[in-house]
């Protein structure tokens, strides 16, 4: 068994909390991912900030239509039922609170729900894209991220060092390592993989772990 | 995912006693008829809901609809423009006995805020309304030489509407100038309830023509063969 | 010859101001009776606040769709073009400045461009329509009306003692006697019934009339 | 009532010196790179428009579109979300060497200062952005216990969009996620100019169907065949 969970891995753990008929936004790159790991019976429908409701999976390759993209500008396909939409309307279902679940990825996340997902500093250009505004865009705002970074420092901190995404935004984090709610500005474990002391998960966590009585084992599939 | 229901009384089971409901249509043009007077049967029977706040261009016509709400003692307040249109007997006399409360709005006004309600807009700004009785009381700005008035979002409880196709997932198309203030509820309110002409399977509605996407709609029942507002005042319909 | 133009005058001397290709919006009542004016190889495209462009007259009496209705809740039809939307979409064409002409009635219009058209004071259940949002909705916001009340009392005055529907927003007045644009908070004379003179127009004017050096006779064909 | 043109030159000729140029599309769906291209042939001729501030979610990709006019030299300002999709390598070399300015909106919120523009809305509030970078020096507000970000308007003299068909009076249709920001920058801007797969005339598209109605279009030239931005990107395609 791995020391920790591979990305597939958490991003299946993700999958698993997505209700059945759950709008969601997935944000670009690895919490694409996710869509993969619907269990069955349970199907979301996932939004894209350009403008579709209930895209699919990506067409084979040569088959693309390069105005059929989703925000990450990759081709998709449609599902029966879906919709276009202007840009406005997108972010007004975005911003008005109409999606169920968000699913970003980040560089840092900090115990009173602050994400840090979009600028890693002054250098470079700056680019933001929607994240602004998904985090604002959900009834849960969920993050999955590695536990720590590739050199290993905790990226579930105290306070975030990098420019903000948003403010007290985050609501769960779904790590290689375990599952966190943020609750009352604190981070509360709810699950670990099962080979994990609770030690060595709070030496590799950059803020306090609150510790419920009854904590659950994080085990995913091998995939 | 199948958001159909197979009553009229279980699409309106959500709404409770001093709820604010949005109900679509202007003049005829996309009343809920058949949703209104499901509500109104469970009110009759029961007693509930009453102490609404409606919202709707109008404030009710003859002796159905909004009209008949009213006429049943549903009705505590209306938000509206124009509580003045044909026949607007049942509010004036509520009105006039200083029985059911009036939010004026000017109509671009009403539309406006109800799209911020559905759009995560707190507040807004417009030159509507600036300068007159209707803005007393409220925020002015100045931006870029001229004066506008700060408006806030309208949201509701639950949202009545009329559409012409609906499929089970709730994307949506009205019809003609059914359309008008639908969208706009249908994203407003936390539940938004839908009379469609004809319910069809998901991928029937093209998807450049959906007018509504399904994530702003909550319940869905068939009328297949809708009454028509305009065409119940003319006939002197009353209700029940 | 008459004393005073019909409405149905005053109405066809405004719709000659109308260029082709423009879109108007004609306030409800009174107002509505601009579009049978329209001058051969001038054709308006007419707005209608519920989410019309481009309608058309009446249907014969029984062909009525209560479903295709204006403003005012008649019935109308549709010309080739036309496009449905939904209200805010609708009002943000007003809003917007996309309109090129507003011609409403009043109760009372001032100098200073002020208009009152809403409301004839605190009795009886207010009611405000749209006429709000159209007095700023058009690069041009023109009136029509009798120069004076049925009781013989000025309707173009210095200062409007009805509530208002918008300050500062009127440009153009029709009237049964005269055209008059407001400039720089004044009444200034365009063109007059040529029966008239200045002296008796000015009478029935409640606020000082800047008469140009060249003012056009106002002439409307028998209708 | 026609407003189609017959040349793609006459098309973007109301485009000068200094202006404010939305230009729809986001990725390539919607690029609309035959008036973008006709633009540079201009600027390449005369050396006008230039110093244009172009409004667009991204700053251009490759060595076509938006990336052809910043290696052009026509732009002195973008307003975007994301300068940093696949090979931004025109605008981060012209931004790293201080020759381009950059304003930097999140998508949602640059979404709705166009439709704010369009919609005579000067000023609205969001909660995007409060609390970070972004907002600095912005006014901020509370409603409800949350705290939101006041944001303004955003106007342009031109708008330059694709859509899939237009009839003579302006209607437009556009071909699935190509939608995008254009219908919001054709009512954001004072003059807007389209390239339209196929010119029909009025009474072809549907009312029902229409996208963006004709009072928000100026001219029209039809591109029978469009060339998509992200298929010229990935064959290594350069303008000129």
């Amino acid at each position: 068994m791995s020391t920790r969970l591979s990305n597939a891995q958490i991003a299946w753990r993700a999958a698993q909390d997505i209700e059945d008929g759950a709008y969601v936004n997935l944000g670009i790159g690895f919490p694409e991912m996710v869509a993969r790991f619907q269990p069955p019976g349970k199907q979301a429908i996932f939004h894209t900030e350009n403008g579709i409701l209930n895209f699919g999976e990506a067409p084979p390759e040569g088959a693309e239509d390069w105005d059929l993209i989703n925000a990450g500008k990759r081709a998709v396909t449609l599902k029966p039922g879906a919709a276009f939409f202007h840009h406005a309307d997108s972010f007004a279902m975005v911003r008005g609170g109409h999606l169920d679940v968000a699913i970003l990825g980040t560089y840092e996340v900090a115990e009173n729900g602050d994400l840090a997902n979009w600028s890693t500093g002054p250098k470079g250009v700056p680019a933001v894209g929607g994240a602004m505004d998904l985090v604002h865009g959900a009834k849960r705002v969920a993050v999955i991220t590695d536990h720590v970074t590739k050199d290993g420092r905790p990226k579930l901190v105290q306070r975030c060092s990098l420019p903000l995404t948003g403010v007290g935004c985050v609501t769960r984090v779904y790590t290689s390592l375990a599952v966190i709610d943020i609750e009352n500005q604190r981070f509360v474990l709810r699950e670990k993989l099962p080979q994990l002391s609770l030690d060595e998960l709070q030496a590799m966590t950059g803020a306090e772990l609150v510790v419920p009585d009854s904590i659950g084992e994080l085990i995913a599939p091998e995939i | 995912m199948d958001k159909t229901v197979d009553s009229l009384a279980t699409a309106v089971a959500r709404v409770e006693d001093g709820m604010v409901v949005m109900i679509g249509g202007f003049g005829g043009a996309g009343a809920p008829i058949e949703l209104i007077h499901a509500l109104i049967d469970r009110f009759v029977a029961t007693g509930s809901p009453g102490k609404l706040t409606v919202v709707n261009n109008n404030a009710g016509n003859g002796r159905i609809g909004i009209a008949a709400m009213i006429d049943a003692g549903m009705v505590a307040k209306m938000v509206c423009s124009f509580p003045r249109s044909s026949d607007p007997r049942a509010f004036t006399e509520r009105y006039q006995a200083g029985e059911i409360a009036l939010e004026l709005v000017p109509q671009g006004t009403l539309a406006e805020r109800i799209r911020a309600g559905g759009a995560g807009i707190p507040a807004f700004y417009t030159p509507s309304s600036y300068g007159t009785d209707l803005a007393a009381g409220k925020p002015v700005a100045e931006f870029d030489g001229r004066m506008y008035v700060q408006e806030r979002w309208l949201k509701a409880d639950v949202a009545l509407i009329k559409a012409e196709l609906a499929d089970r997932q709730g994307n949506l198309t009205y019809r003609k100038a059914a359309r008008n203030f639908s969208p706009l509820m249908a994203a407003a309110a936390g539940f938004t309830v839908v009379q469609a002409t004809r319910v069809v399977e998901p991928g029937t509605i093209d998807a450049e023509q959906v007018i509504t996407p399904g994530l702003f709609v909550d319940a869905i029942v068939e009328v297949g063969n809708p009454q028509q507002e305009e065409a119940l005042i003319r006939a002197g319909v009353a209700y029940p």
